[in-house]
């Protein structure tokens, strides 16, 4: 029994961790806010894979607790942190354009940023 | 208890049954030519499939407020369904350009 | 026991089709195959939820399949909206 | 060992697999959002197979609806000064 709980953490923390460096990789190597919003989140998700498949204890036993409440505080915090990055996103997209408006169209980007 | 026996498997011929109109929806998905006979096939199958399955679960159900829910859950995705296909057909019929790349 | 087991039977064969159907979801050829995601996800990923009651022996799933049902309507309209200048 | 289980598990997290890089790799705005919401639907259903419904319901509701609502308004600014 505790041979077959093991094998289920390994595979979803796994996966976590595949997930976490998918998400590494597309942040650092794609230019777009919301591209970079979408790898943060998935880095997230990973961590939360990790962290859910610590506390699963098989289909007999009640889960750990305590990794639920610090995922469920994770996914709180990780949509206003996007929330925050597109309203910062949109503020600097909204003074760029009042600060040069006669270049606007030449140095922008073709997803919406600006150089 | 042959009573109880009965309706189990009264039960699990409904969500075998609902699992085969899962089946050919995701058939129809993939094959159908055009994308409205693919919605059409999506939004129809899978609903069948769902309420065979809702009726199979309810067979079992071990309370009145799970049945409840069970029934309520159902006609949420009916309407969520038409709504949905109604939707996505008209998008598709007005042929807008907004990612049509 | 069995019954269980018939019951897992079905949630690995829903997932199957919701994988099979996300695959056409992700290459379809036009936009409107994409935006059938969440209906299907709405009606296959209910079906799952339902039917793995038994299996994990968690009786809360009902409420995660209700707010599911709930979801996949506002979720649809959400992809279905236009852009405000956009006529129709 | 269960072997339906384990498919199951399998299953569920080459799918999971599949949509995030999907969602990593499209260039379009909205097809990557879209994506990305349907990755949020489907972790909730892992959250639902590793027995935690409180995880999955707020999944659910926060982050695939939420966050999935914010990013489709950002996809749309974005695909408008694309053009």
């Amino acid at each position: 029994m505790s041979h077959e709980i093991l094998i289920t953490q390994l595979l979803y923390g796994g996966a976590g961790l595949l997930f976490f460096l998918l998400g590494v990789w597309s942040f650092i190597s794609h230019e777009p806010l919301w591209r970079k919003l979408i790898a943060l989140n998935i880095m997230g998700a990973g961590v939360f894979h990790v962290l859910v498949a610590v506390a699963y204890r098989g289909l007999d036993a009640p889960p750990d607790p305590v990794p639920h409440a610090l995922v469920l505080t994770g996914i709180v915090v990780a949509v206003s942190a996007t929330a925050l990055a597109l309203a910062f996103g949109r503020r600097l997209d909204r003074e760029d354009s009042e600060r040069t408006p006669e270049v606007q169209g030449v140095d922008d980007r073709e997803d919406g940023t600006h150089v | 208890m042959t009573f109880m026996t009965l309706l189990s498997w009264l039960s699990v011929a409904c969500i075998l049954a609902g699992a085969f109109f899962f089946i050919a929806g995701t058939v129809g998905l993939m094959r159908l030519p055009d994308r409205l006979s693919r919605l059409h096939a999506l939004t129809k199958a899978d609903n069948v499939g769902l309420g065979l399955l809702t009726l199979g679960l309810l067979l079992e159900a071990p309370g009145l407020l799970i049945g409840l829910k069970l029934v309520l859950i159902w006609l949420f995705v009916l309407v969520a369904s038409a709504t949905g296909a109604h939707l996505i057909a008209k998008r598709a019929l007005r042929a807008d350009g907004e990612d049509a790349h | 026991m069995s019954l269980s087991e018939i019951h897992l039977a079905v949630a690995l064969l829903l997932l199957a089709t919701m994988s099979i159907g996300l695959i056409r979801v992700a290459i379809g050829p036009t936009p409107s195959d994409r935006l059938m995601a969440a209906q299907l996800l709405g009606t296959s990923g209910i079906g799952l939820l339902l039917v793995l009651i038994p299996v994990i022996r968690v009786p809360a799933l009902i409420d995660v399949a209700l707010v599911f049902s709930l979801l996949a309507a506002v979720a649809i309209v959400a992809f279905t909206r236009r852009r405000d200048g956009e006529d129709a | 060992m269960n072997p339906l289980l384990l498919g199951f598990d399998i299953l569920l997290s080459t799918t999971l697999l599949g949509l995030a890089l999907a969602a990593l790799t499209s260039r379009e705005p909205r097809r990557g959002v879209i994506l990305f919401i349907a990755f949020g639907l489907l972790l909730a259903l892992v959250w639902a197979r590793l027995r935690a419904p409180d995880l999955a319901l707020a999944e659910a509701a926060i982050g695939a609806g939420l966050a999935g609502a914010l990013m489709l308004s950002a996809a749309r600014r974005a695909a408008r000064r694309r053009q």
